[in-house]
């Protein structure tokens, strides 16, 4: 019965859209690949049949669009032959990127709660902080990461905080802006409920505002963790590509080496699936949790 | 009731300027007599401002007394680059103090009949605004933090006035092409896939998933494929904006169209009402709030995707383009010009967007107190 | 006259997180076409979600049931009846008229028509002058009487009513039952009606069905032949008492506690 | 041992293979020195590392160097390894350009982040607009690939001749399929690679005597780099180089830039350089004392 | 003695999108301490709002009250009542031992005193069983019912309800009816008590304030001395009657319409 639904709920869809993206990939594979493949047919003077140019579109080791069996390929290369801790393994750099993104998106989270319970609760803040924080969110985080480190590693602090520290900036707002909207979202009539106990403003948060703020608590987390996770790799890029998933986008872009950046792009999101999915399955928990109509 | 009404900022503000005392004079070019005006300016303020006076009295003392000391210590900086002292930093805090309470003051105790009026809706983001630039700007010539790292706000803002046309050609780039492109049709495209995904759960299972991986791609990684694959003008910067703004407008929507209550779903299905009708007339309506969580999140991040994509390839023009290579040319305060250009554009976009939610979802309990 | 409503051994029960609760237990009920049905019983024994069974919105988990011949979905997809919900259930983006106009929009209801159904029904409920309020800024009793006004908008031929005067003073009380009746008697209509009111129950029934809690059954099932025509005053004559001291006395076995 | 951080103005690559090479051969622990080489990439310059205090000498091309400098970050070139650009701008030669001539009307890709300097020096040279339109060029901020060329983004691309150069002949472009034309070749050259620290800790003696042995060090390492192209590569993928091959190649390249290694800088070059960068307005007066031939004096 | 709760010529206009709304104007009324005072009177004619002013949950537009001899705002930080809405307001993420509880745990009661009282009022109004249900898996009746509890728990002196009883049945209203009387005897709590039902409100009250609406006014005040101990079958009694007979007429004659 639970293999049944998940067979039914999960493999199947997910089989067949993955299923439709592929073959779609091949098509856009070939695609891409084609022009240049036959210009460099024609600088080299052959004329290959049909079969054989389709192959050839498909193996090319810088190709504009690498096809998904070159990607596996690579992917397979850099995950099971190797040791997951030897730096050439995608696992390591995954590794490392997580434990940044964990890092951030915990500080994020807290940070954004902490911001919307202070935004809700006192209107000086209201007024005068979320205009800011807004402002802040528009900075582009490419142009000042490089500054950020700098800053910190100026005053003695590298490793993972720095990039923990720009996943925190970008993974704060969506947790704050939701939880503002979710602390006002209780109905009136509970607000009042909990006047006439006159409930403080700690017993109203927590009893009543927390609570109702729950739904835009999980969804506000998802968005988050993927902005943290897009912090620490934009993180890693001015560290000189030494580790992550970013040092591996970057050092692939250098040598054009298409492959390698879908590689660690395919990984990314394998983390990211993770961690959303890991945020989802603990927000259902919690749903159920509090009594929530099962549909 | 006594004459004193004490609070922690002033009370702060009168032990910072006592130590500042200490440390006279503050800058290299700033005499002993002119360090101690703006001491006792400080110390008057912090005294006047906890008596119990009329609510106009208090912010006009606290105006006076925190703006005077910054306009004074602004002034003290002058060809004394780097020279400040403890003694500086601590009347710098001590003034910032004072703008707190003053900022808190105007805000009121937040009660029902303290609705405020627009000015001070206004005021108050500003004094808020003023002060980081104050801060920084002290902080950053008082301290001697090297041009390259920091600029001070004044060289930005003489930099934003004497660039003009080159802002206005960034910003028609990567704003007005870019973003708005890249925003609209991400935004149009997590809502109708959400609509979709919606109806039948079978692509809901297949797509969300992948909905999730595609969303955390980081956009660092797609910007140089979008820059191949659409070319190195705004089309491949509109791209990067699509997959980026996609996603949580997915999220919202899918959590918004379950928001609904059970009773009034319940309403709709004895009228024997379709999926679409449900959607409409009630679904949707529930879902504003959350859409309208995704619009603003997006237009931010619609912002930082369209520049950051253009830090790969791109036509010399946009604001992404504009602090890449001023960075290279160690031109930090056109860097600044450009990220306090993209702040004012998030704002407005984002400002606009509330009033729109507003006047959308006037209905929601958090409109209604 | 074949039975609009024809329900045979239902069954519910519902699964909760802490064990499966009995909400309905064996009922068999035919319910003919323009019957004024109404339930009456403890609170909790089931009365709503029998209602809810007939409209579809619960599944039985045991027997059968049909509605005008149909399966109870295909009879709500053919939009065979009006719902009054036990709590108003308006939307609050919508105002007042908006909302009373809801269903005529959902059943493509030109817009002239849908504006005077929505008048006539304002002013059955004696709304007029809410038309622009939005609901939080109605009493009870107000939201209670625009839902009512809802329901009788679609002008079904068949009306199912969870309670719908419960919020609502005696005076509101009356005229709204005689108004009822009066539809009723006119249009012929079917008419099954939740109450916790003896006095309203017996005024405005053909039937009354008593039922008792924990598992809901039917307890027993009062005729009420008063006649068409039932003018307020009715309710102090001796059949009438006779018949309220009947249902009074079933309510009474059925219950859990002696009052 | 004194401690020296260096921080490069690109990944690890062959290009700075005198530096890994003294530090994995124990050159720089012989001489008493604890050296640490960070990396760079687009997002890091050196500059502003060096202004911050996160290195004591950086590897940086002169344009940049002396923008820094006007900006207040008081650096100066001590050492200049590199006596030849490797920047060049190549163009396929099916493609609309065969000379200078036919640069009108055409889109070319450019390195921006400091590297841009000859580039416009150039085009003022040949009177070229470079704000597009027929009678003028339109540039395009080029990745740092090869992709632009490849994709026909742009008629010609900035490559330089130890790295993105071979990565277009990997893609199958042989060389007679390419038009080059090399900065330096033109004269249109703007210093390169070179070592430089901050002025005011050059004032101190110990500090000046510290980077006397590190520039001697790190020169040891490029003779040998240079005599062993083989090895080198291979310290450099020790490093965190990619591509063991293409790694060996650029050592080769580079070796031609450098020649006879000898950290001294040519005054002509530095003049050259000057003048270019004025006419250009990146700066805006003459700089003193940009350079000083102090520490290569005493090796 | 003092009154516990003391109105002068109160006013309260809402605003709306759509003009102002004149809900309450110019209500004078003392209460003392141990009366069960009951409001009476139309829908929509400012009951509740009348309550919620009492209450500090609404301020008035003109006048003034006291509670306690403070004002309403001191009254309700000093937790001088618990108040009964008209909606059950029960918090959906809590079951239903849980929202009872919740007013204590925001008293800081402690977690042994807390399971009784919580177990003590749902046996009061007949909720044994349903500790670890949610809201929604409970009949409208007995969400009803559980808010009875809730506030009741409090043990409060003063006590607001707002039509507590609307949606039981007349067994367990008349059930709740004799048990809020014997509270009310045994404790002395005064009780402001809305309802729409005449008996009910004749069958509890020492006085019975009838109001007419737009604005809401108080029409008459009826005084309703039949004594401390009150059987059920008191309604019977001539004097009952007599009391009902005159707040109907009261009632009908603020009423817009004849029923
Ligand atoms: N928040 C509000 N905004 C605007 N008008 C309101 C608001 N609350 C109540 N009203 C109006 O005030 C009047 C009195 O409402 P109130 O809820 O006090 O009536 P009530 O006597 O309790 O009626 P019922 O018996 O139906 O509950 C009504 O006309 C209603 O429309
Ligand atoms: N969704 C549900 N899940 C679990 N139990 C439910 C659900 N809905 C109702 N019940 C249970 O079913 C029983 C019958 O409920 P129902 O609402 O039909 O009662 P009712 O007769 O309408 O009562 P009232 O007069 O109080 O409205 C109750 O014991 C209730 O707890
Ligand atoms: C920030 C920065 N961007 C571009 C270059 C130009 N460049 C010189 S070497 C090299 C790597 C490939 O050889 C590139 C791209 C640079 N030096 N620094
Ligand atoms: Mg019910
Ligand atoms: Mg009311």
């Amino acid at each position: 019965m639970q293999v049944g639904r998940f067979v039914h709920d999960r493999l199947l869809p997910i089989g067949t859209i993955l299923l439709v993206i592929v073959l779609a990939w091949y098509v856009a594979a070939y695609a891409m690949n084609a022009p240049f493949q036959r210009d460099t047919d024609r600088r080299a003077g052959v004329t290959p049949t049909s079969s054989e140019f389709l192959v050839k579109t498909m193996s090319q080791p810088k190709p504009t669009m690498p096809a998904p069996h070159q990607v596996v390929e690579n992917l397979w290369k850099n995950t099971l032959t190797v040791k997951p801790w030897s730096k050439r393994s995608l696992v390591y750099h995954a590794w490392i990127t997580l434990s940044a993104t964990l890092s951030g998106f915990a500080m994020g989270t807290a940070l954004g709660v902490l911001i919307a319970i202070g935004i809700v609760h006192i209107p000086a803040l209201d007024r005068s902080f979320l205009p800011w924080i807004i402002a802040s969110q528009t900075i582009p985080i490419l142009a000042i990461a490089p500054m950020i480190i700098v800053l910190l590693s100026a005053i003695g602090i590298t490793g993972l905080l720095p990039k923990a520290l720009i996943s925190t900036y970008l993974s704060f707002f969506p947790v704050a802006v939701g939880m503002v909207k979710g602390l006002r979202s209780p109905d009136v009539l509970h607000l009042d409920l909990m006047r006439t106990y006159s409930a403080n403003k700690v017993q109203t948060l927590w009893k009543l505002r927390i609570p109702a703020s729950v739904p835009f608590f999980f969804t506000s987390m998802k968005v988050a963790i993927a902005a943290s996770l897009i912090g620490a790799i934009v993180g890693e890029l001015p560290t000189g590509a030494v580790a992550g998933i970013g040092s591996k986008l970057l050092a692939g872009s250098y040598y054009s080496q298409t492959i390698d950046i879908f590689a660690a792009l395919i990984a990314g999101s394998i983390v990211a699936i993770l961690l959303v999915t890991l945020v989802d399955l603990a927000g259902r928990f919690v749903n159920a949790r509090m009594g929530a109509r099962q549909p | 009731m006594s004459a004193i009404r004490p609070n922690w900022q002033a009370l702060a503000a009168l032990v910072a300027t006592l130590y500042a005392l200490t440390a006279l004079p503050f800058t290299a070019t700033m005499g002993p007599a002119l360090s101690l005006a703006v001491a006792a300016l400080l110390a008057a303020g912090a005294i006047l401002s906890m008596l119990r006076a009329a609510r106009p009295i208090e912010t006009t003392i606290l105006a006076i007394a925190s703006f005077g000391a910054a306009a004074m210590l602004l002034a003290g900086l002058t060809g004394a680059f780097g020279t400040a002292n403890a003694g500086y930093f601590a009347s710098l805090a001590a003034a910032w103090l004072l703008g707190w309470r003053l900022v808190t003051v105007l805000s009121g105790d937040g009660s029902h009949g303290d609705k405020g009026s627009s000015l001070v809706a206004i005021a108050v983001p500003a004094l808020f605004g003023i002060w980081v630039l104050i801060l920084w700007e002290c902080i950053v010539r008082g301290a001697g933090v090297p041009f390259v790292l920091l600029p001070p706000p004044s060289a930005i803002g003489l930099r934003i006035a004497g660039s003009l046309p080159i802002l206005a050609a960034d910003f028609r780039q990567t704003v007005l092409k870019a973003v708005l492109f890249g925003y609209v049709v991400g935004s149009l495209a997590g809502f109708l896939v959400a609509i979709l995904a919606d109806r039948f759960r079978f692509l809901a299972n297949g797509l969300l998933p992948i909905g999730n991986m595609v969303s955390a791609l980081p956009m660092i990684g797609i910007a140089p494929i979008m820059v191949i694959w659409f070319g190195f003008d705004w089309q491949s910067k509109a791209a990067v904006v699509v997959v980026m703004t996609f996603f949580p407008m997915l999220v919202n929507t899918l959590a918004g169209l379950a928001a609904s209550g059970d009773m009034e779903r319940d309403l709709m299905r004895t009228y024997g009402a379709g999926h679409w009708q449900v959607l409409v007339k009630l679904r949707l309506q529930a879902a504003m709030p959350f859409i309208f969580n995704a619009l603003k999140i997006n237009s931010t991040l619609a912002l930082i995707g369209a520049i950051v994509a253009e830090f790969f390839g791109t036509p010399i023009v946009g604001m992404g383009f504009r602090i890449s290579t001023e960075v290279g040319r160690m031109n930090l305060d056109m860097v600044w010009a450009e990220i306090a250009l993209a702040a004012i554009v998030g704002s407005l976009f984002y400002g606009g967007l509330a009033l729109l939610e507003r006047a959308v979802t006037f209905w929601h309990p958090s409109y209604r107190r | 006259m074949n039975p609009v409503i024809s329900a045979q051994n239902l069954d519910l029960t519902f699964t909760t997180n802490d064990g499966p609760v009995h909400a309905l237990s064996d009922i068999t009920l035919d319910i003919d076409k323009g019957e004024f049905v109404s339930l009456i019983g403890p609170s909790g024994c089931g009365k709503t979600t029998l209602l809810r069974v007939i409209a579809d919105l619960e599944q039985p988990t045991g027997g059968s049931i049909s509605v005008n011949g149909m399966t109870p979905e295909q009879a709500r997809i053919h939009r065979a009846y009006g719902y009054v919900f036990q709590q108003a259930a308006l939307f609050p983006w919508r105002t007042i008229a908006d909302n009373i106009a809801l269903p005529l929009e959902v059943m493509g209801i030109a817009a002239a028509e849908r504006a005077t159904r929505v008048r006539d029904n304002m002013a059955l409920v004696d709304l007029m002058g809410f038309e622009n309020k939005f609901p939080w800024q109605l009493s009870g009793g107000m939201q209670q009487r625009a839902s009512i006004a809802r329901a009788l908008s679609v002008q079904p031929d068949m009306l199912l009513m969870d309670e719908p005067f419960g919020a609502l003073d005696e005076i509101v009380r009356d005229h709204l039952n005689s108004q009822l009746l009066k539809l009723w008697a006119k249009t012929q209509k079917t008419v099954v009606f939740v109450t916790h009111s003896i006095p309203e129950a017996v005024y405005l029934s053909t039937r009354i069905v008593v039922m008792s809690p924990r598992p809901g059954r039917i307890h027993s099932i009062i005729d009420c032949n008063l006649g068409a025509d039932r003018p307020l005053d009715i309710r102090e004559t001796p059949e009438f008492l006779a018949i309220a001291h009947q249902v009074r006395e079933g309510l009474r076995e059925g219950h859990s506690y002696e009052g | 041992a004194d401690k020296v951080t260096l921080q490069l103005k690109w990944v690890a690559q062959a290009q700075f293979a005198g530096y890994f090479v003294a530090k994995d051969k124990g050159f720089y622990e012989e001489a008493g020195l604890d050296v640490e080489i960070k990396p760079g990439g687009p997002d890091i310059a050196p500059e502003q590392v060096i202004a911050g205090g996160g290195a004591d000498v950086i590897v940086d091309w002169m344009g940049g160097a002396l923008a820094a400098r006007e900006k207040g970050v008081g650096l100066v070139n001590i050492a200049q390894p590199y006596k030849k650009a490797g920047m060049e701008l190549v163009c396929p030669a099916d493609g609309p350009i065969k000379t200078e001539a036919d640069f009108k009307g055409h889109t070319l890709g450019v390195w921006f982040y400091g590297n841009e300097y000859p580039f416009f020096a150039w085009m003022n040279k040949l009177g070229l607009s470079t704000e597009g339109g027929a009678d003028g060029v339109t540039v395009l901020k080029q990745s740092f690939d090869v992709q632009p060329l490849i994709q026909k983004q742009a008629d010609c691309i900035s490559v330089m001749t130890y790295n993105e150069y071979w990565q277009l002949i990997d893609a199958g472009y042989k060389p007679e399929d390419l038009i080059v034309f090399n900065y330096s070749e033109m004269g249109n050259d703007l210093l390169e690679d070179g070592l430089y620290a901050m002025e005011d800790k050059l004032k101190d003696p110990a500090f000046a005597e510290t980077m006397v042995k590190f520039v001697k060090a790190s020169m040891k390492g490029w003779e040998y780099a240079i005599a062993n192209p083989d090895e080198a590569a291979g310290i450099v993928m020790d490093n965190g180089g990619q591509d063991e091959n293409h790694q060996k190649r650029m050592m080769g390249e580079v070796a031609k830039l450098i020649g006879e290694p000898d950290a001294k800088l040519i005054p002509e070059a530095y003049e050259r350089t000057a003048k270019a960068l004025l006419d250009q307005k990146i700066i805006t007066k003459q700089p003193e004392g940009a350079w000083t031939s102090e520490i290569t004096d005493k090796m």
